[in-house]
């Protein structure tokens, strides 16, 4: 099922991509499947009724879900903040030169 | 000790970040230490980083094939941070960071890690695209990049599903066919983006002809080098050539759309990076015919293009309107060119030579029929462009009194290139080396596994 | 009709995916890894296994958290990478909007918010220490810890008009990222590999345990921290 | 004996060397590059037949080599000729020239290294080594010419580009398939070759560089815009010389190869494949002929002449049988020759006047008389009158299509004869003869620097027409070697199976006749001698004289037969045209997009290969 959502997720981001021609709604599409990304990755080392990774008084046996994801999607989580804040970087600086987020419009303005 | 070449050109950004400005004179140096680094260091090494062995620590391979690649990109870091003009002010440190980066890429043995290092190039690569105020071109790109790290992530986590690891030698050896239809689909829309491929390289002309003399002549030559090594390294030696006929057609058609865009350009960079996209779609349709004389002679052709690359970007992005006050510029210009469009007595005649050959050793006809057609509207407008160049219409004196002489180093460091080009096409053999060696590396994927995982 | 096409693509993409579904396991029920069981058995040089919390000693790497021992020391090098990442585009955003000066709202800032900060402030930074030094016993670690400071960093520009730390956040940020690189290469130098765990890795669930992990997610805590303090600060910038 | 490949050394060096010489003082400069043409003329002269020298190995297997062979040595003298003389005439020519004459030279001397190693090479890919570094170096001289030129070298090097990529595929087939390149041994492969396919492709795909080079149909259509808008004098090196490495490659496809003898007769013994060719030559001569009637500009119609000529050299050559190969052969060397003389007396004309249009100058028989009598000999030879050499391979040519049967092919070769009278007639008339403009009274006769070549090569094109056995020597000794019958001489007389042409005899006849017509003009008095205004029709005077000018309309009556006649060029141009079109739409669609284009073929791209997967 989270299988499911997870697609649906990156199924949304790109709908928003086809669909939208504000730019910043294309970052957030960009965000969207990402996190869908991150989910199924989550979700991939799932093992249902087992804990976290965390040796602990409370779980001293080794019944763990797959810690490597969660490792990877640690990385690939901070990743994508910096690329986010690249991004809105480069936004604000567009929205400078064009007055504009407007896909159609800034094509306008840049073959003048 | 291989880990030196990525920990040492991000030790010099980490510590200097607040003395930004100084920065500009270390490069060389910096570059200078990673070249005689590689030649110190012993080929047949695998580096278990933090003591942890494959197929469970991260591992950084110096085989035959990475350690020549190596040298290629340091040489070509080397030569351009000795040309200080081009770097604008805040860019050094992402150039040492870029340097770090494609080091690792072309180091890594383990699949995520790539995908790390392939972030770490894209964020440097947007930064440097967002030059010269060109904020849309730059977004664009990253959009586009980041959507093909999505997928290359997928396929990474795919591989690892489906082998249990991360390993690059281990997942060779243990993928199973029912992955091999899956990953490398998600994997070759993750790599498309970077090695240009259509129709995903749609930001080729926005950010490489942003006027930029940096972003091309680093994008165009030792970033496009090393994806195509991590191309190679991925689709030959991980998944054993499976995929690689999707690839060939995706090449051909690259090579055909790109060089019929480039004829009608008006821009000099813009048609210089269509022509860009065009030798990497006839580099990995080369290199689909998956043998070590295909390989040969893909990397051998690629290194040529660089070489020519370097150049021509470099002129076209610095060069006014004509080659009035900078013959000597010209001459580097004009020998880039023809190497280019593979004349003879120039490098690129031999690599042409050598892609025909194999082709025809495959009893591949389609290939020279592209090739060949392709090379024709190449020389058609790289030639217009030359002419052009050297004999300008009605340039007016002030413009004249405008245009500025290029420093001497810019021409020193362009003449030489242009010297290793006629060099290259009397005795190719120091360029066919590297390509022979990287060929040998990445197709016998037999002893890189043994060489990663031990003896097996 | 653009919608309509959009979807249809959409659907096909999703479809791709689903195709892809009888590869990998069913939720819930997938099977650990012949690498996962190594990290969590520390078992990757052949003398751990059958762990206990508390008792276990001089292990391979000695961290409770085992997301953490793969983080920071199985795969350190990935980490070293991805704090590269943020520390590029903090750069990055630090090169596009240069020249741009720091936001003034032209009216002192709300009384609670100020006085509020004056509370919350050292409880957020104290939160976020805890976090990054604990990270090798308790969810958390370096990366959540800075982010818990960078957002008391932003309470701080939200309040005062004329704070402005980029400065300090250059200095830490590169000294930070240095101190890891360096202690990667004393390993370097101590054991000749990389990135190598030197240290005595002690027992397993102590504070002062498994080595250099803390160290590093210390490190790496100062260098998000400063990293994100310094987007949030240039980001709170205009032209 | 010097080797021939320090010979293309010293001229690569040479062009340093000349280039540096001349940045201090062009005129020195272009003695140097006479003298070494020159000193090569006399090297290549001295070259035995036979003489092997290897160069290097670029291809596993196959050892790159000069070899003398006779006609490679045959057309390299007639290249050197050409060349040399050009560069004799260049020596005062350069003066006027207003930029780059150091380029300019170097680039000669580039040129000519790659001409000499085309014609020695003794395999296909040493021939496409110095044919692309002669295209080279001619592509880098065009665009110093006129406003079209840069335009016009972009087209020259493109259609070049077509032809010797077509060979170049041709090569490697051969490559793939037999594992060698020697001439000899691919002739001999391709006798034992079963199939018929194959040597078709490899003929047609090697003739194809000569076509596109030599300006056949439908490849012709570089030759107007190029030697039209290229520096003057190095107009006549290209249409003289570099067009000659067109047949060469032909005469080796057709010849080397031996086509008759590996493909079954077609008709009376000639190949269909070289029936085809035949007729390409047969187009070429209608478009060029035909073409070349409608020009103004004295430049392009002699281009357009050249294409005409080169469709003979082909019909020559294609009929490949004892006549026809020499007839095609010589017509090689007059060609050279004429084209030679006619674009250096235009180069004269231009050096003194500063145009090339046709309706501009008038008269200048006057002031330029010894210019007038270069170009005189040298259309009188391009349309194959007696007493000169051309017309004894046009003689030859008609001798063997009509042994060979091919009647529509012989009209229209007669009917390309004839149009080269009308077309040599238009600048004759317009430029030489008529009424001196005023603007050209002070137009004074160029030095004898320029002079000196233009008489030799005059003196050359009569000497051959009245003596022509050195040239026939070469081509007996050509057509031995290649196993064709040797055509029959003896003396001034040529034999064949139709009769024979005794050339003595002929200009005997000519020169009795012209002595008696010099006796008549100067015994009858002249005419009067009026001014250009001083004329009046219906009453009224004229003023713009222009209207009547010679040139204005020349042919009209003529023209209006095929005033809409289809045009290659505007074709070539509507190709070019498509294929930026379709740049401009791929553009658009794949690389101009936004983010959302980008996903939406990056979506696409997945579908693809979802839908290519299961």
């Amino acid at each position: 099922m989270v299988y499911y959502i997870s697609f649906i997720l990156i199924g949304i981001g790109i709908y928003g991509f086809l669909t939208q021609k504000n730019l910043f709604k294309h970052l957030i599409s960009l965000t969207i499947i990402d996190t869908a990304i991150n989910i199924f990755i989550i979700s991939l080392g799932y093992i249902s009724g087992e804990e976290a990774p965390i040796y602990s008084k409370y779980t001293p046996i080794a019944n763990f879900v797959d810690p490597l994801p969660q490792a990877l999607v640690l990385t690939a989580i901070v990743i994508g903040v910096g690329i986010l804040a690249l991004g809105v970087s480069l936004l604000i600086k567009v929205y400078e030169k064009y007055g504009t987020l407007d896909v159609e419009e800034i094509v306008a303005k840049e073959g003048k | 000790m291989s880990a030196l070449l990525i920990a040492v050109p991000l030790l010099i950004a980490f510590l200097f970040v607040p003395l930004k400005n100084k920065i500009k004179y270390i490069l060389p140096f910096v570059a200078l230490f990673s070249l005689i680094l590689i030649l110190k260091l012993p080929i047949e090494q695998v580096n278990f980083l933090g003591g942890w062995k494959a197929p469970f620590g991260i591992t950084l391979v110096l085989d035959n094939s990475s350690y020549y690649s190596l040298i290629v990109v340091n040489i070509i870091f080397f030569l351009l941070s000795l040309i200080p003009q081009i770097i604008e002010k805040d860019l050094s440190l992402i150039f040492l960071i870029l340097m770090a980066s494609i080091n690792g890429l072309i180091l890594t043995g383990d699949l995520f890690n790539s995908f790390v290092f392939l972030e770490i190039t894209s964020v440097a690569a947007y930064i440097l695209s967002s030059s010269k105020r060109n904020y849309y071109g730059a977004f664009k790109y990253l959009i586009l990049g980041s959507i093909a790290g999505a997928f290359y992530l997928l396929g990474t986590l795919y591989s690892y599903i489906g082998t249990g690891s991360l390993n690059l030698a281990d997942i060779s050896k243990n993928i199973n066919s029912e992955f091999l239809a899956v990953v490398p689909i998600l994997i070759f829309i993750g790599l498309a983006v970077e090695t240009k491929i259509f129709p995903l390289a749609g930001w080729v002309p926005d950010v490489y002809a942003s006027g930029s003399a940096l972003t091309p002549a680093i994008l165009a030559t030792g970033v496009t080098f090393s994806m195509m090594y991590l191309f190679g390294r991925i689709f030959i030696t991980v998944f054993h050539g499976e995929f690689l006929n999707v690839v060939y057609i995706f090449g051909l058609i690259t090579v055909v759309v790109a060089e019929l865009s480039a004829l009608k350009q008006d821009n000099l960079l813009r048609a210089l990076s269509f022509s860009s996209i065009a030798q990497a779609g006839l580099f990995l349709s080369v290199i689909s015919m998956n043998s070590y004389e295909s390989l040969t002679a893909g990397y051998f052709h690629l290194l040529n293009d660089i070489t020519a690359k370097f150049v021509l970007f470099i002129i076209a992005a610095s060069i006014g309107k004509s080659f009035i006050k900078n013959k000597t510029t010209g001459i580097a210009f004009s020998i880039a060119s023809f190497s280019l469009i593979g004349f003879p007595l120039f490098a690129g005649f031999r690599s042409k030579l050598l892609i025909l050959k194999t082709a025809f050793l495959n009893q591949n006809y389609i290939l020279p029929i592209i090739l060949l057609f392709a090379t024709i509207i190449e020389i058609a407008y790289v030639l217009r462009w030359n002419i052009k160049l050297w004999y300008p219409d009605n340039i007016l004196p002030q413009e004249k009194e405008k245009t500025q002489k290029l420093s001497w180093n810019v021409n020193l460091i362009l003449l030489i290139v242009a010297l290793v080009i006629i060099v290259i096409g009397f005795y190719p053999d120091i360029y066919l080396k590297i390509a022979q060696n990287i060929a040998s590396g990445l197709t016998n994927y037999r002893a890189y596994v043994t060489n990663v995982l031990g003896g097996m | 009709m653009r919608r309509f096409l959009s979807a249809l693509i959409v659907l096909g993409l999703i479809m791709f995916f689903i195709s892809t579904l009888p590869l990998i396991p069913e939720f819930g029920k997938a099977s650990l890894s012949k690498v996962s069981r190594a990290f969590i058995d520390k078992d990757v040089n052949g003398n751990g296994g059958n762990i206990q919390y508390g008792v276990s000693k001089d292990l391979e790497n000695g961290a409770a958290n085992v997301v953490t021992s793969i983080v920071v020391d199985y795969r350190s090098f990935d980490t070293l990478g991805e704090v590269t990442v943020l520390f590029t585009s903090a750069l990055g955003v630090g090169i596009i909007l240069s020249g741009y000066k720091r936001k003034k709202f032209g009216r002192e800032p709300n009384f609670i918010l100020r006085v509020s900060v004056g509370i919350l402030l050292p409880l957020i930074l104290l939160f976020g220490a805890y976090v990054f030094i604990h990270g090798h016993l308790t969810p958390g670690g370096g990366f959540p810890g800075g982010t818990i400071i960078a957002a008391g960093i932003l309470l701080l520009y939200l309040s005062n008009e004329e704070f402005d730390l980029s400065k300090t956040v250059k200095f830490v940020e590169g000294i930070s990222g240095s101190l890891y690189v360096i202690v990667g290469l004393l390993g370097l130098a101590v054991s000749g590999v990389f990135l190598i765990n030197f240290l005595p890795t002690g027992v397993v669930g102590n504070l002062f345990s498994s080595g250099i992990v803390p160290i590093i997610y210390i490190l790496i805590g100062f260098k998000v921290g400063a990293e994100l303090s310094g987007i949030v600060a240039e980001l709170h910038r205009e032209g | 004996m010097i080797p021939i490949s320090y010979l293309v050394l010293v001229f690569l060096f040479g062009s340093v060397v000349s280039y540096l010489i001349t940045k201090a003082n062009r005129i020195v400069g272009a003695i140097f590059n006479f003298l070494l043409t020159f000193y090569a003329l006399f090297v290549l002269w001295n070259l035995e037949i036979g003489h092997t020298e290897k160069l290097f190995s670029i291809l596993e297997g196959v050892e790159n080599t000069f070899k003398v062979s006779s006609l490679g040595k045959y057309f390299s003298i007639i290249s050197l000729i050409v060349i040399s003389l050009v560069s004799f005439f260049i020596i005062e020519w350069i003066r006027k020239k207003p930029s780059r004459p150091a380029a300019f030279n170097a680039f000669v001397l580039i040129m000519s290294a790659g001409i000499i190693g085309v014609f020695f090479s003794n395999d296909l890919l040493t021939l496409y080594i110095f044919w692309e570094i002669a295209v080279l170096g001619s592509f880098l001289i065009v665009p110093m010419g006129k406003e079209d030129s840069k335009k016009a070298a972009v087209i020259y090097v493109v259609t070049s580009a077509i032809g010797s990529y077509m060979y170049l595929f041709a090569t490697f087939s051969i490559y793939n398939k037999y594992g060698i390149l020697e001439f000899d041994q691919v002739s001999r492969f391709l006798l034992n070759e079963p199939s018929n396919l194959f040597k078709w492709f490899i003929i047609l795909f090697i003739a194809s560089a000569g076509i596109a080079k030599s300006g056949i149909f439908p490849l012709h259509t570089w030759l107007r815009i190029t030697h039209g808008n290229a520096p003057d004098a190095f107009s006549a090196i290209l249409s003289g010389q570099l067009v000659k490495m067109g047949s060469y490659v032909l005469a080796i496809s057709l010849s080397v190869f031996p086509s008759t003898k590996l493909l079954a007769s077609f008709y009376s013994g000639v190949p269909l494949l070289n029936y085809i060719l035949i007729w390409l030559g047969n187009i070429s001569i209608i478009i060029g002929t035909f073409m070349a009637i409608r020009q103004n500009d004295m430049k392009q119609l002699i281009a357009y002449s050249s294409v005409a000529n080169g469709g003979y050299i082909l019909v020559g050559l294609g009929v490949m049988n004892s006549i026809g190969y020499a007839g095609g052969l010589f017509h090689v060397f007059n060609h050279a020759i004429a084209a030679a003389m006619i674009f250096l007396s235009f180069a004269a004309v231009v050096y003194r006047t500063g145009t090339t249009k046709i309706d501009e100058m008038g008269g200048l028989i006057w002031k330029m008389p010894w210019t007038f009598v270069t170009y005189l000999v040298g259309i009188i030879s391009l349309a194959g009158i007696p007493p000169t050499s051309g017309f004894i391979s046009k003689w030859m040519i008609f001798n063997a299509l009509l042994t060979k049967g091919m009647f529509v092919t012989l009209t229209i070769t007669f009917i390309g004869s004839v149009g080269s009278f009308l077309y040599v007639f238009r600048p004759l008339a317009g430029v030489f003869l008529g009424q001196l403009k005023k603007k050209h009274y002070e137009v004074k006769e160029v030095s004898p620097v320029m002079l000196i070549p233009m008489l030799v090569l005059t003196l050359l094109t009569l000497f051959i027409g009245v003596y022509p056995k050195p040239v026939l020597d070469f081509i007996v000794s050509i057509e031995n070697s290649l196993g064709i019958k040797p055509i029959e001489y003896s003396g001034t007389i040529i034999k064949t199976s139709l009769g024979q042409w005794d050339t003595l005899t002929v200009f005997t006849m000519f020169a009795v006749g012209f002595i008696i017509a010099l006796v008549l003009y100067i015994i009858f008095p002249r005419g009067k001698k009026v001014e250009l205004t001083d004329q009046y029709t219906g009453g009224e005077y004229l003023f713009n004289y222009d209207l009547y000018h010679y040139a204005t309309g020349f042919y009209r009556f003529l023209e209006r037969l095929y005033d809409k006649h289809p045009s290659f060029e505007k074709l070539y141009g509507m190709l070019v045209s498509f294929f930026k079109s379709m740049g401009e739409i791929i553009n658009e669609l794949f690389y101009k997009v936004s983010p959302s284009g980008y996903v939406f073929w990056i979506s696409i791209v997945i579908l693809i290969l979802f839908w290519v997967r299961w």
